[in-house]
C-alpha cells in the first residue's frame, strides 16, 4: 500500500527489537471484551484511478458554475478565487504542518498569521483580532460568550436579522449555561428594532448583522448607542466581510466585538466548510478573547520573528476556566484569506465592492420591472428580498431545470414572508446570466 | 551531526506584506464591469482600509518565501504527540478541490447536490463502522467542538431523562479541550487520577461516580498513550449509577480494525478526521470532529441530518430532540471529501495502518527508554511519552533538547504535555514514517543527549539553523504586538 | 548585506532516489487488474531495471527538499540576459492542464479536437500581428528548432529558385545556437564583426554578401541588448544578391507593438514562446519556438498546418513545397496554450510590457555604469552588458561577483556571453521586477563591487549560503560521472 | 495590469534617472522605417475570470476521458498519472527557474535530472542518458546526425516500422546534409526485413523502433548482429517505453544508441506536446552525445553536488562543430518521467507493463472473435493491427459518435494496409470498456 512504507522485514526486525512475535501481539493491553468480533467491514482498497473516478462521479452531480447560474448567498459566496492564491495555498509547507507551538521552523504560518490579523483588524475597524475560529456561527457564540464574561452579565439581545443559523447555534451554545438570549423584531424597511431592548435589564451584549440576512445594511451608530447606554457590548456580525469594501467599517461606528464569516475572501464556497471565522475586539478586551493570537517579538539576536502569544487564555493552559474550548481552528483558510486580501490590495477591494453592489442593484432594478415587489426599502450591498407574485412557485421549478436557482425562499426561516425570496449577486454573474433570468421569470 | 537530514541552504527574507506595494498596484483582475455604477448612500460609505497593493508577482514572491520557512510533513519527520502528522495523500486534495464540490453552494436545492449528500452520508456510515458506533454526524468543525457536541448530546440526555446532574469526571491525563468543553455546558469537571500504571483504575471512578454526575471523559488510549484496560469496568460502574460514557477518540489511530468502541461501553465519540483520517493540518486546521453515538443516543444528534430516501439523499431538521445546530452548515465537508477518499483509498487496510502506528510507537519507545526516562514503562499503543528528568543533572529541559532536534531536520514531538509527567517529551510517528525515518529519528535523540552530557550549551543555544534563533516568547507575551 | 533578501536557513538532505528505498514498497497504486495474464514469450522477457521501490511519501519529501534547493522566478529577481526570466501567470499553468488540453490526443479525428485547433488557429493569427509577418507555424519545439526550421525553409526557397548557396552571414555577437542550426542544414557560418556601436554596419555586410550566400541571420536586437539599426539597409543588400534575411526573435520581448518586424526586411523569424510570451523556463525547458514567415515563404513552412473552414478547423498535409515535419506532431501544443493566455491577458499592453522591459534594463545601465565597466555607452533596448574590466584590477572576475550575488539573493545574470565583451555579465531584468526589486538589484552589485576593491576574498569563497559551495567543474568533466 | 508592478510615479522617476521624458523616447535607436504604422491590433486585456470561460470553452471542445474511450497510440499515450507527481512537478522551484548553469542555485534540477539520467540508462541497458531532446522523432533525427558523425559515413537504413512521423522528421534534417536515407521494407509477420542491408555499403546506421509502429516487437538481436557485421552503429527507437518493463533492453541486445519518446511516463498527452525525447548510448560516445549532461562533483568542502558537464558539446561553446543546435530541451518532461518512475519502482514499473501488455491482449482475442483479423504474427505490447471487415467504415463513424475511437486508419501511412486500424490500449481502459467497444462492433 503506498501509504504504508513497511516491508516485511521491517517488521520482523522491528517486532524482534521490540520482542514481539506478532503485531497482533503489540496489543496485548487491549481486553478480550474491547475487542472486534469481526474484520472491518469496508470496501477493497480503491486504487488512485478507481478513487478519482468514484469521487469524480459524486462531484459531477452537484449543480455549480458555469453550467449553472446560482443566486443564493445567505452566508456562502461564489467570487473569483484567483489560480495564484489556489497555487501558492496548495504549497504543502502551508498545508502539512500544524499549529505553530515551535516558532522558530513554523515562521512561514507565523508571519501570514500575523498578516492575517493585521488586514482583518484593519477591514474590521478594530484593535485586534485573532487568528479564525471555525465559522461566522461559532464566532458569534464565542463573541456573545465573551460579552458575558467581560461584563459579568447574562442577558443577550440578537437581532432576528442575523443569520437564522448563526442564531440557532448561538442557542446551542448557550442552552446549557443559563444565560438568556433575546430576539429583536426587524422594522418594516430591513432593519432590526431596537425598541424592545427598553425593558431589558443586565444586559451583556447587543447583536446585530450588518449587511443582516435580508441584505440591508443596519445603522451600526444607533446600535451603538443603545448598547452602551446600557453599558452592553455591541456585537457585529456580518456574512459578506465584502461589504467593508465600501462601508463604514464596524469599529469606526463603535462595535466592541466584530465577528462573522470570512469565506468570501478566496475560501472556496465547499458545501459550506471549512469556513473562517473572523473575530477582532479591543485592544482593552484582548485577554478575555478567544481562539490563538500571532504576536511579534525578537529572537536571541534580536531579528524579528513571531510566535504564539497569551496562551494564558487558552484550554491547554487554563483548562475548564480557558476563554474558550477551541484548539485547532481555520488556521489555512486565515491564509488564504490574506492571500486573497493581499492581492486584492485597497485599490482592488473598493473596486470589488462596487462591482457586487451594482450588479446586485442592477438584478433588483430589473426585477422590480417584472413586477416583483421589492419589501424592504434599506439600502442593500450584493444580496436584497425579492417578494414575488403568487405564479412564482411554478417559475421557481422551471428555472431550476434550466440550470438556474433564483435565491432562497425566506418563509422557511421567516414564516410571515411567503413568496419572499433571497437573491445574491456577486462579480461573476454576468449582465447577459441577469438578463437571461429577468427574461425567464418575465416569460 | 553528518548523516541527518537537517542542514542550511539559501533562503529568502521578505517584509511584512504593508512593508512593499504601491499604491495602484494590483495583485489580481476582477471580471469585466458590464453594468453602470449605482448611486451608494454618501452616509453609509467608508474609507477604504490600508491594505497594501501589491502586484501578482510580489504577492507570489511573498508567500513562496514564506512557506520556504516552514516545516511541513511534506519537508520531513514530525513527530508530534496526539496530533498524528501522518502523511496527507495528495489525491485527497485533488479530489478536494473538484470544482462540483469547491464551488458548490450549501443551500443549493436537495435534487442538485445529489453528490455531495451522498458523500456524507456514506462516510457517515464507514465511520460507524470503523469505531463500532451506530449513528454519527460530521457538523462539528473540529475535535474540541466535537466534544462540545457530545456534551450537549449527553446534557440533553439526561434532562430527557428529567436528571439535573452537575460534575463530569476528567482524568488528569486529559487533553485540555475536555474540562474545557464540559465546562461550556456548565458541567464542573472533577478530576481523577490515574494509577501508576498510567490508567484509569476502576476504584477511582467508583469513588467518585454518583448521581451529581453527568458521566466521564476518557481518552482512549489516554494521552500517555496507554490503552485505558479498565474501560468496560468503568463503563459498567458509570452506567449504574445512571451516567454516560464519552470518549475523546482522537487517538483513534491506535485501535482502527482492532477495538470495538461500542463494545467497551462508549455512549458519545468524537474523531478527528484532519488526524486519524489523514485531513492535512493546514498550519493549526481547518479541522473535523464528527460525533458517533450509540443507538439511544441518535435522537439528539445536530441537525440537519443526512437521509436516503429511495436513492436520494436529503437533509432532515425533523427531530425535536436534536440538540440544534453547532456549525453554520454541515461541518468541515472539504474535509469530509478527503477522510472519504482516504478510507476508500486503505479499505480494511485501516487495521494494518494502526498496527504500524502502534509498531513505530514500540519501536521508540524501546530503543529510547535509557537515554530518555520513560514514565511508564509498558506496552503503548501509537505514542509514548519521555521526560528530561535524565537531562536534568546537565541543566537541560525538555525545551532544549527539542530545539536542538530542529537543527537535526526534524520537527520536535510534543511537549509539557501531558500535565501528568513533568518534563514530559511526547513521540507520536505514525504509521507512514519508514523504519528508516525512525532509526534516524532516534540516533538523533541518542546524539543530543549525548551533547546535553557533552556540550549542554549547543542546545541551550540552539537552533542554530533555522531562519530565526530561539524566540522571546516571554516579552511577546508582556507587552503584545498583535497588528502591523 | 542586511537589507539585502539572502539568508540561510534549515534546508533538509536528500540522498540520491536509489540510495534509499526498500524492495515491495509502492509509490503509486495501479487500476485494478480486471483481465488475466496473457503468456509473454520467454525470449522476449527482460530483467526489471533496477528502479528503486519507495512509498508515495518518500518520492514526496524526496522532491519537495530538491525543490527547496533551486532559484525560480518564484523565489525572487532571475536577470539571466538573453532568456527573459519574467513572472510565469498561474493561472496559465491552471489552464494549460485543463483535462481537454492535458489528456489530448493528436491524432484525434478532426472534428473531435476543434479546441486545441481552434487554439492553435488563433495563436498562429495573433503572433503575426505582433511579429508584423504573415503567416506562422507553431511546431518547433524551441528557439534552436525554430532557427532550423527558419534555415530550411531558406534553403527550400533557394533551392525552389534553382540558386544554390553555401554559406550564410552569421554576427560574432549571434547566439550559439545560430550557427549550429545553420550548419545543420549545411551551411557554412561567415562570421561578421559589429561595429564599435555594437550594431551591424551595412558596409561589412556589402563586403560579405554575394550569390554564393543564402542570406544573413541577425538577432535584433542583438545579444549586446541593442537594436540593429541599420537592419533595413541590410536587409536591402541581402535582398539585391538574392539572399533572404533571418531574424532571431528570442529577444522580442523589447520591441512588441513598436517594431514592425516585416517591414525591417526580415524574411523568416523565430520567437520563444518560453521567453517573451510568459512560458516557464522549467529548469530548462519545454520551450516553443514558432517561426513566422513573410506571404511569399508560406509554401515551405512544417505541415500540418491549421486551417480554418467556414467555422471549422482542420489539419492539412496539402503543401507540397513545404519542408514537411520537424516535430512528431504539432510542437509544445502545452506551451501555446500559455502563451495564448498570455496574450489574451496582455492585449495592447503588450507594448507597455516592452517598455517597461527597457525602461529597467536602462535603469539598471545607468545606475551601474562606472561601477562595472559598461562595454557599449548607448541607450540598449531589453538587457545591458558590463564586463569585470574594473574588477580586474583586484584579481576578481565576473565568475567571482555573480557566485557572491548568490548570497546576496539574486540569481546571478548570464555570464561571459555575448562572447565579444570579455567577461560580460549581460542583464535583463524584464518588465515583471519592480523598481523596488531594480533597486535592491543595483545596491547589490555595487556592495559586491566594494567588497571587490575592500576584501575581494569574500568573493572568491562565494558563494557560502548556498546548499553546496563553489563547484568543481574541471574534473566534472575531466573523468564524468553521468550515472549512479 | 497585474503583470506589471510599476506605478506611474516608478516610471517618471526612473526615466528621470535615465534622463529621458517619455518611455516612447527609451526608442530613439529604432528608425521610423522599422516602427509599425498602427497600434497592435488585438482584444482588450481579458480578465482572468473571462480568461478562464474563453480558454475552458476550447477545453470543453475536446474528446478526452472519461466521456471518451479513446483507443489511439501510435505515439502518444493515456496513462494514468499520480496527484503526486503533477504536485511535486507544479512547485514552481522547479517550474520557474532555467537551465541549472549556476549550479550552486540549482541543485534542485540537477539532482533531479541526474536521476532521471541514471533511470533512463538503467531502462534501456544504456551507459549514459542525456538530460532529454524535444521528443522521440528528433532524438531519432539526432541519433542517426550522431552515427553519421561517429561513423563518418553518410547512409542511415530506417526500417519502415518506424514511427512515420519519426521518419518524415529524419528526413527533414537529413534533407539538406547529402546523406542518404534508406527504407527498409517489413515482413508479413509485422516485423522489419533486413535483408536490403546486404547490398548497402558505408552504413553509418540501422535504426530500428521496438515495438514498432505496429506494435510488433522487433528482433533487436538479429538487428545488432546485420549491423554491426557493416560495423554500423544499431540505433533502437521507440514510442512506447513502458514496453521495456517486460521487454529484454536495448543495450543488453546489442544497441549502440537507444532513443525515443518518454512521454509515456508521467507526461501529459496535451495535444502532442510538450514531449520528452530520451536518448542514451555507450560510454565511448559520449563525447559525440547531443544535448545537455548533468554529472556529479564536489564543491570546494568536498560536499556532493551536481554540475552540467561535457559542454564542450554544445552550440554555446562549440557554435557551428556542435554535436547538436539543441538549447532548450525538455527538462521539466524528463523531471516528470523520473518522478513517475520513481514512484512507480521496479515492482510497479514491471506490473504496470504487464497489465498493459494483458488487457491489450484481452481486446486483441475479443476482436478476433467479431470476426476482426489479425494480420501480423510477432507478438505486440500494448497496440496491434487489426484488419476489420470492409463494413467497419461505416461502424467506425458510428462509434465516433458513440464517444468511442476506435484506433488509428492504417491505410493513411501506409496505402497498402486498406481497412488496417491500429489500436492501442493501456492500463486505464476497463474490461468493461472493452466489453462494450466489441459489442458495438459486433452489433
Ligand atoms: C487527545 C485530544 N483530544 C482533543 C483534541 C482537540 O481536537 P481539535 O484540535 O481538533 O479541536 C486533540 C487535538 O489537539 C487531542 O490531541
Ligand atoms: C538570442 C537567442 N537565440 C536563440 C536561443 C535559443 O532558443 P532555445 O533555447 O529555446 O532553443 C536563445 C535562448 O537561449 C537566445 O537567447
Amino acid at each position: 500500500m503506498r501509504y504504508l512504507p513497511h516491508t516485511e522485514e521491517d517488521i520482523a526486525s522491528m517486532l524482534q527489537a521490540i520482542g514481539e512475535k506478532s503485531l497482533e501481539g503489540l496489543f496485548a493491553t487491549v481486553p478480550d471484551s474491547c475487542r472486534r468480533e469481526r474484520a472491518l467491514e469496508l470496501p477493497e482498497p480503491f486504487g488512485e484511478f478507481e478513487l478519482c473516478e468514484r469521487v469524480g462521479n459524486l462531484a459531477g452531480r452537484m449543480a455549480v458554475s458555469p453550467k449553472y447560474s446560482v443566486y443564493l448567498g445567505a452566508g456562502s459566496y461564489e467570487h473569483f478565487i484567483p489560480a495564484s492564491v489556489s497555487y501558492l495555498l496548495g504549497r504543502s509547507e502551508f498545508s502539512t504542518s500544524y499549529t505553530p507551538y515551535q516558532p522558530e521552523i513554523s515562521q512561514g504560518t507565523l508571519q501570514a498569521i500575523y498578516e492575517y490579523q493585521t488586514l482583518v483588524a484593519r477591514l474590521l475597524g478594530m484593535d485586534v483580532a485573532n487568528a479564525s475560529l471555525y465559522d461566522g456561527a461559532s464566532a458569534l457564540a464565542e463573541a456573545l460568550s465573551m460579552a458575558v464574561r467581560v461584563t459579568k452579565r447574562d442577558k443577550v439581545a440578537v437581532s432576528s436579522l442575523i443569520h437564522p443559523a448563526y442564531r440557532r447555534v448561538v442557542q446551542t451554545y448557550f442552552e446549557t449555561t443559563g444565560h438568556e438570549v433575546v430576539q429583536l423584531p426587524y422594522l418594516s424597511n430591513g432593519r432590526t428594532d431596537f425598541s424592545k431592548l427598553e425593558e431589558i435589564q443586565d444586559l451583556a451584549a447587543l447583536a446585530v448583522q450588518s449587511p443582516n440576512f435580508f441584505g440591508c445594511i443596519e445603522d451600526i451608530q444607533t446600535a451603538a448607542e443603545v448598547a452602551h447606554q446600557k453599558r452592553a457590548l455591541l456585537v457585529v456580525t456580518f456574512s459578506e466581510p465584502l461589504a467593508y469594501g465600501l462601508l463604514k467599517s464596524p469599529g469606526s461606528q463603535g462595535a466592541d466585538i466584530a465577528c462573522g464569516e470570512g469565506q468570501s475572501f478566496g475560501v472556496p464556497q465547499s458545501f459550506g466548510g471549512p469556513a473562517l471565522g473572523m473575530f477582532a475586539t479591543k485592544m482593552e478586551y484582548v485577554r478575555n478573547l478567544p481562539g490563538r493570537l500571532v504576536g511579534q517579538t525578537t529572537d536571541i539576536d534580536g531579528n524579528r520573528g513571531f510566535v504564539l502569544t497569551l496562551a494564558t487564555r487558552e484550554q491547554h493552559i487554563r483548562r475548564e476556566k480557558a476563554t474558550s474550548n477551541i484548539c485547532t481552528n481555520n488556521s489555512l483558510c486565515a491564509v488564504a484569506a490574506a492571500m486573497y486580501m493581499a492581492s486584492l490590495g485597497a485599490t482592488g477591494l473598493r473596486e470589488l465592492a462596487a462591482l457586487n453592489r451594482d450588479k446586485a442593484e442592477y438584478l433588483k432594478r430589473r426585477l422590480m420591472e417584472t413586477g416583483a415587489e421589492k419589501p424592504f426599502e434599506a439600502p442593500t450591498f450584493n444580496e436584497f428580498v425579492v417578494k414575488f407574485p403568487n405564479s412564482f412557485e411554478a417559475t421557481y421549478e422551471r428555472l431550476l431545470n434550466k440550470g438556474i436557482v433564483p435565491g432562497l425562499r425566506l418563509e422557511r426561516h421567516y414564516p410571515e414572508l411567503t413568496g419572499h425570496y433571497l437573491l445574491c449577486v456577486t462579480e461573476i454573474r454576468t449582465k447577459a446570466e441577469m438578463d437571461a433570468l429577468v427574461k425567464e421569470i418575465a416569460s | 551531526m553528518t548523516g541527518f537530514p537537517g542542514t542550511t541552504g539559501l533562503i529568502l527574507n521578505e517584509p511584512l506584506l504593508w512593508e512593499k506595494g504601491k499604491q495602484g498596484r494590483s495583485g489580481m483582475s476582477l471580471p469585466h464591469r458590464d453594468v453602470n455604477r449605482a448611486p451608494f448612500p454618501e452616509e453609509l460609505l467608508g474609507t477604504p482600509p490600508e491594505f497594501p497593493d501589491l502586484s501578482e508577482v510580489d504577492v507570489v514572491r511573498h508567500y513562496t518565501r514564506l512557506s520556504q520557512w516552514n516545516f511541513g510533513v511534506d519537508t520531513g519527520m514530525y513527530p508530534l504527540g496526539s496530533c498524528t502528522m501522518k502523511y496527507n495523500p495528495k489525491v485527497n486534495e485533488k479530489l478536494a478541490s473538484l470544482p462540483g464540490f469547491s464551488k458548490a453552494h450549501p443551500l443549493l436545492p436537495h435534487q442538485l447536490c445529489q453528490g455531495a449528500l451522498a458523500l456524507m452520508f456514506e462516510l457517515e456510515r464507514l465511520l460507524a463502522e470503523v469505531t463500532g458506533m451506530d449513528a454519527v454526524s460530521l457538523q462539528p468543525a473540529a475535535g474540541a467542538q466535537g466534544e462540545l457536541t457530545g456534551m450537549l448530546i449527553i446534557h440533553a440526555c439526561h434532562k430527557s431523562r428529567k436528571s439535573q446532574r452537575s460534575k463530569i469526571i476528567v482524568p488528569d491525563t486529559a487533553h485540555g479541550t475536555n474540562p474545557a468543553s464540559a465546562a461550556i455546558c456548565g458541567y464542573r469537571p472533577v478530576k481523577v487520577k490515574s494509577n501508576e500504571q498510567g490508567v484509569l483504575a476502576a476504584e477511582s471512578i467508583a469513588e467518585l461516580m454518583d448521581e451529581e454526575t453527568a458521566g466521564i471523559m476518557v481518552t482512549n488510549p489516554n494521552t500517555l498513550g496507554l490503552f485505558e484496560e479498565h474501560i468496560s469496568e468503568i463503563s459498567r460502574i458509570v452506567h449504574d449509577k445512571g451516567g454516560l460514557v464519552y470518549c475523546d477518540g482522537a487517538n483513534m489511530n491506535a485501535l482502527m480494525g482492532i477495538v470495538d468502541m461500542g463494545k467497551t461501553g462508549v455512549d458519545v465519540l468524537h474523531l478527528n478526521l484532519h488526524k486519524t483520517f489523514s485531513g492535512p493540518h493546514g498550519g493549526g486546521g481547518p479541522g473535523s470532529g464528527p460525533v458517533c453515538v450509540k443507538k439511544d443516543l441518535e435522537p439528539f444528534l445536530p441537525v440537519p441530518r443526512v437521509m436516503e430516501q429511495d436513492g436520494t439523499y436529503l437533509l432532515s431538521e425533523d427531530f425535536p430532540e436534536s440538540i440544534g445546530k453547532v456549525h453554520a452548515f454541515y461541518g468541515s465537508f472539504g474535509v469530509s471529501v478527503r477522510a472519504y477518499a482516504y478510507i476508500l483509498s486503505m479499505g480494511p487496510e485501516l487495521k494494518t495502518a494502526s498496527q504500524l502506528a502502534v509498531l513505530n510507537a514500540n519501536y521508540i519507545k524501546e530503543q529510547l527508554k535509557g537515554t530518555l526516562h520513560l514514565e511508564y514503562d509498558r506496552p503503548c499503543m501509537h505514542e509514548c511519552v519521555f521526560s528530561d528528568k535524565l537531562q536534568r543533572a546537565h541543566k537541560i529541559t525538555t525545551l532544549d533538547m527539542v530545539k536542538r532536534l530542529m537543527d537535526y531536520g526534524f520537527h520536535p514531538p510534543t511537549i509539557y504535555f501531558p500535565l501528568v509527567v513533568e518534563g514530559a517529551i511526547m513521540i507520536e510517528p505514525t504509521e507512514t514514517e519508514s523504519k528508516e525515518n525512525v532509526d534516524l529519528f532516534i540516533d538523533a535523540m541518542k546524539a543530543i543527549a549525548e551533547e546535553a552530557a557533552q556540550n549542554p550549551e549547543l542546545l541551550r543555544s540552539a537552533p542554530t539553523r533555522c531562519k530565526v534563533r530561539r524566540l522571546d516568547e516571554t516579552s511577546a507575551a508582556r507587552n503584545p504586538c498583535l497588528t502591523g
